[in-house]
């Protein structure tokens, strides 16, 4: 009998269905936002759809206990796989004082968790990259196994430390795994009018390292790739450089139209190959995702996000006073 | 005269700048078939093209660099940075570069680039999306900043700056693009860059301030002269370099300044406007230098409730205005 | 007392500190097997190894993130940048990352890391070689900036510096490094940050001033003394946040005060200081707030005329001091 | 019978005299400047010697009457070729007034002069690199012929300015060429520890052009190079990157001191693939170098050198005021 093709990557069933509910509840997490935005309950929102694959099937190759992430604003799916919860990303959304990412500091998408050894993030993108370089570093220096991942979106690779970060890496051959989820926009700009190569990876080259494009919307080729990449890096072979192929299925951000720079008919498109569905295809030709599994999941999913969300609501700001808390170590 | 908003202002300046000197053009991020994440450059790239309205890779570094590869040639580029939280990636083109060319190259070179970038809060824009970047700029010699508070002066500034043959900052306050609302000419006018602008007369105190922080003053003093207390409102215009005639005169007139910034206070540039002040006329002085700033924090916090703590806003210029009044 | 040079300080302060904690590295441009282009990381490479001696590619932005990244797992990285002119590449760096890591993330995360970059002018070094930056980063909450004046002051505030739970920045000027000599002790001091000293007592004015200024202050002084004129001298040390206690006290000692420094004028740090005693004790003073200041242009010269024009010195010192004096 | 390679080139015998005497004059020009430096007369030094060949071989593949060039601190065979006279690049070293690049204000190897369309450099590597692509943008949007040509080192390709630059000129096709001198050492950091790539030319293809490796040391292989990409740019094809592989011959500047971290006898192993010698060799075989034209060409440049050096020890420094010029235009 052939295996299955999770089964060939040694993912049990379990697991498959672990990665796929993690999906689910992105984008699910995701959808509610937007609907708590729109009905003038949280001001922003910036989305994961259509990157969910990329993220999650990521975050499973990885050593979910010890290595290192630094997530860009798009990976809920990252994040969730890493330990955060719904109700945190909704305190979050909400801006309340327990958001464990910033205390309602930061936006939403700024992520940022030392329990679960997520990086905080800012705005100004592709700053992170250098930070997981040095995490790497540190990795290096002090002879540990861990690994750390970065991630972020194509555009924000042409951003200088982009360059000067990867080629740190590659230099001292560190433990790094630089993960571009290209969804082929960057706000407004397309992918041609933004990036010069041909793909990402290309890039790879320039650095000293292996660069590979893979489908983002196939969670288990994405798998793969960082499995790979997490091997090579813990047997000192240096750091490498993942394209995952996506698309972004929502406008930039809740304050973005994209009707005036894209076609709807893109967008339609795109939704054909949509992870979140076509990921459940595969569990149900397999049987993994039977009915009564989906309505249960679907139900877990719901109560896990209605219980996030009106814990959030109900929850405190942080005080006025608080403005001024940890600007240095507080003694 | 037609009413417009401050960020109407901003596109018809940069619509008649364009229409006026083929060697205008815009670069930045989203700034073509978008037109801009504010729309400020709204219907530039339909009017003009792709080649003028250009698109650019996400690279602030790269923007500043190109725009002055672009004027040493003898182009007008009119860069934007899509937050001014973003313009950090090009500070050393900015002040390595743009800043020291005429200088370095004895007057061989020069960058007649104009920058312009949205800034300050008020806007749920947390930390990287609200932040006063001034202070950063203001003590290099070859840059000019301009930070206008009504549509009026944005038309004729930022037209000054275009036709500037130096690199000028232009710093747009992202909360006034559409709070605020005012009269500007249809005709062709520059404003000087480098001169303050009194907004108010008055005798009882000074009020010494720029960008939107100029409307709370104002508004502020419509109040305070209810009771009597007339402030007199000077608008710095160009932060730096700053006009200190303006400002002396302005200091010595009440012999009572407040100095009103949205920025954090310790390092801003109203430390300046103080020093100098302190400097010239002194023994004008009938009160301490009162400097309304916001708290020494890193940026301004994204909760509600934390923002309006930072944030400024016309009761606390009231009552900043009122306590030096009574003094 | 051993007595050594300011930049032997630096390298003691840098070998104590790696040998007392395990987590503390280097990185840099040419700071391993070169020993640094001033020689500060000397015989470091030799002890500690490549590994903790680190010779980076040629990129500030990268040193200073990827320093940051270290930082965050809980390294103690001390990076070096080659001038402080080159530090502006990695200005988003610093300023958005490191400055704002902890309040951005409520407490939960922390850059404990140092940058030590060599500023300052008097070198022959032109525009490039020779710049004061520090204005540029006083204005941020979240980072130190440490600016020492002598040998005992390098060794404890670096060793102070680097044990800080926050980002600090170090400028050492360059000029001072082989021309300054003092007694350093052997053990194991560290200096407070963020306080200010008095390096010589006086009644008749108050010079404050930081880095190599402080001895052109101390110089002048001793010429005053022979007149019967007694100055006030206050170190800043720290120039970010400022010491307000200490200058405050400063400048009601004397209520004549002379602000020195190396940097352009306007924006400088002088400005924040003016600024703090024109709102504190303003009825203290005898004569307005002086300052004495390189002038208003982008940088330092290397034609020799030109660069003494711009340059720092004790007879610019001592006359701003007479003349203050004599007020 | 078969072509010489010049004449392959289309050079004829005059024009490759005319560089050996820019690569020579350069030489010697530098090797003067030590002497002044070593004797106290001159406080700085930085060095072209062993990046002749490459500097010479591309000025003279460009049209050099209209093309715009951003050298860096090492391109005194660049400008020499762009019309700098070895009077004002004495002038600069001795930091005096009728400096054209700066008027005294900038350290030697700063250059800059309007009237020959050469940018004004400062001290920061890389930052010319976005400049370079600004004035091909300026060509592109009005439909000029020229080029664009930016230079630096290896060590200075890392900065994020490279990469922020190349990709924007990949994206928008941009007439500019960028030459990297890969002289294998940024002040005494060797190539491997400093760039992760195998050659520097490895990185064109993450920014969408030709990237070439070309042996530095001949001056009529850059010829062809540079020339190729020349026409590449005027053909609307784009910008192109070139590695230009010399090696170099002195300290990294007058204040460095290089026995602390180079060996003796990698130098002495360099200096047999030196250039200038390389290249008279090939003169002579050819019979375009021979005794007497070579005496003459020694003659003129000592003269040119000797006239330059009493001219500029002469000339008057900047008044110490003038310090105050030139911040904004004044009118
Ligand atoms: C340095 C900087 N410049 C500009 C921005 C504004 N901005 C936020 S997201 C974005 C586009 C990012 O595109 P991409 O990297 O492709 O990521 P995506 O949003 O498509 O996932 C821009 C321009 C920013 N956050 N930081
Ligand atoms: C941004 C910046 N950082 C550091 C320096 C100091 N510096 C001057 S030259 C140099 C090495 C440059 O090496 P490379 O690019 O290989 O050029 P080369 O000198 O070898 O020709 C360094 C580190 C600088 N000038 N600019
Ligand atoms: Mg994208
Ligand atoms: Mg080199």
């Amino acid at each position: 009998m052939t295996k299955k093709r999770h089964q060939e990557l040694d993912l049990t069933d379990e697991q498959v269905l672990e990665m796929y509910k993690t999906m689910l509840l992105a984008r699910k997490l995701d959808e509610r936002m937007w609907l708590l935005n729109r009905s003038g309950k949280i001001p922003f929102v910036i989305s994961c759809q259509g990157q969910e694959a990329a993220q999650v099937g990521a975050a499973f190759a990885l050593n979910r206990k010890e290595d290192y992430i630094a997530p860009y604003y798009r990976d809920m799916g990252v994040v969730l796989a890493f330990g955060m919860t719904a109700k945190e990303l909704m305190l979050s959304a909400f801006a309340k004082a327990d958001d464990p990412n910033s205390g309602g500091r930061q936006m939403p998408g700024h992520f940022g968790q030392k329990k679960n050894r997520i990086l905080s993030g800012s705005s100004p993108v592709t700053t992170q990259v250098p930070h997981a370089v040095g995490v790497a570093l540190a990795a290096k220096m002090e002879k540990k196994d861990f690994v750390s991942f970065v991630t972020l979106g194509e555009g924000s690779s042409n951003q200088g430390d982009f360059h000067e970060g990867l080629n740190f890496a590659g230099v001292h051959k560190l433990p790094v795994i630089t993960m571009v989820e290209n969804n082929k926009y960057a706000i407004s700009v397309p992918y041609d009018r933004q990036v010069a190569s041909n793909n990402i990876a290309d890039r790879a080259q320039g650095y000293g390292m292996p660069g590979v494009t893979v489908d983002g919307n196939d969670p288990l080729a994405v798998y793969q790739v960082i499995k790979e990449a997490r091997d090579r890096a813990t047997r000192g072979e240096g750091p490498s450089l993942i394209e995952a192929v996506c698309y972004r299925l929502t406008a930039h951000s809740s304050d973005d139209d994209d009707r005036t720079y894209r076609e709807k008919g893109e967008v339609e498109e795109a939704k054909k190959n949509d992870s979140v569905i076509t990921f459940a295809s595969y569990l149900k030709e397999n049987e993994i995702l039977t009915d009564s599994v989906e309505q249960r999941l679907n139900d877990e999913i719901t109560k896990i996000i209605n219980e996030a969300t009106d814990f959030a609501e109900n929850a405190a700001y942080a005080q006025a006073e608080d403005t001024l808390k940890y600007v240095y170590e507080e003694k | 005269m037609p009413v417009m908003s401050y960020i109407q202002a901003v596109t018809t300046a940069l619509r008649e700048e364009m229409q006026r000197d083929k060697k205008v053009f815009i670069l930045g991020e989203d700034v073509g078939k978008k037109g801009g994440v504010f729309r400020a450059t709204d219907g530039l790239y339909e009017t003009f093209g792709e080649a003028r309205v250009l698109d650019t890779p996400l690279a602030e570094s790269a923007i500043a660099g190109v725009g002055i590869g672009a004027a040493m040639y003898g182009m007008r580029p009119v860069a934007e940075m899509q937050f001014a939280d973003f313009i950090m990636p090009a500070v050393n083109q900015i002040i390595s570069e743009a800043a020291k060319m005429r200088y370095r190259s004895n007057n061989d070179w020069s960058v007649p680039m104009t920058i312009r970038a949205p800034y300050g809060g008020g806007v749920h824009g947390a930390l990287y999306h609200s932040q006063s970047v001034e202070a950063i700029f203001a003590n290099q010699p070859g840059l000019k900043i301009v930070m206008p508070s009504t549509p009026y002066d944005v038309k004729g500034l930022l037209k000054a700056a275009i036709r500037d043959n130096d690199p000028v900052l232009f710093f747009e306050h992202k909360r006034a693009y559409r709070l605020l609302k005012g009269e500007v000419p249809e005709d062709d006018y520059v404003l000087p860059i480098g001169k303050a602008d009194v907004k108010r007369e008055g005798e009882d105190i000074t009020v010494i301030t720029y960008g939107l922080c100029v409307h709370f003053a104002l508004q502020a003093a419509e109040k305070l002269a209810e009771d009597g207390i007339n402030a007199h409102i000077l608008d710095l215009r160009t932060i730096y370099p700053l006009d200190q005639e303006a400002i002396i005169e302005a200091a010595k007139k009440t012999g009572k300044v407040l100095l009103i910034t949205e920025d954090n206070k310790e390092g801003s540039i109203i430390g300046e406007v103080a020093a100098i002040i302190a400097e010239h006329c002194l023994f004008d002085l009938d009160a301490p230098i009162n400097r309304l700033a916001g708290p020494d924090v890193p940026s301004m916090p994204y909760a509600p409730t934390m923002e309006k703590y930072f944030m400024m806003n016309p009761d606390k210029v009231e009552k900043a205005m009122r306590d030096l009044a009574e003094y």
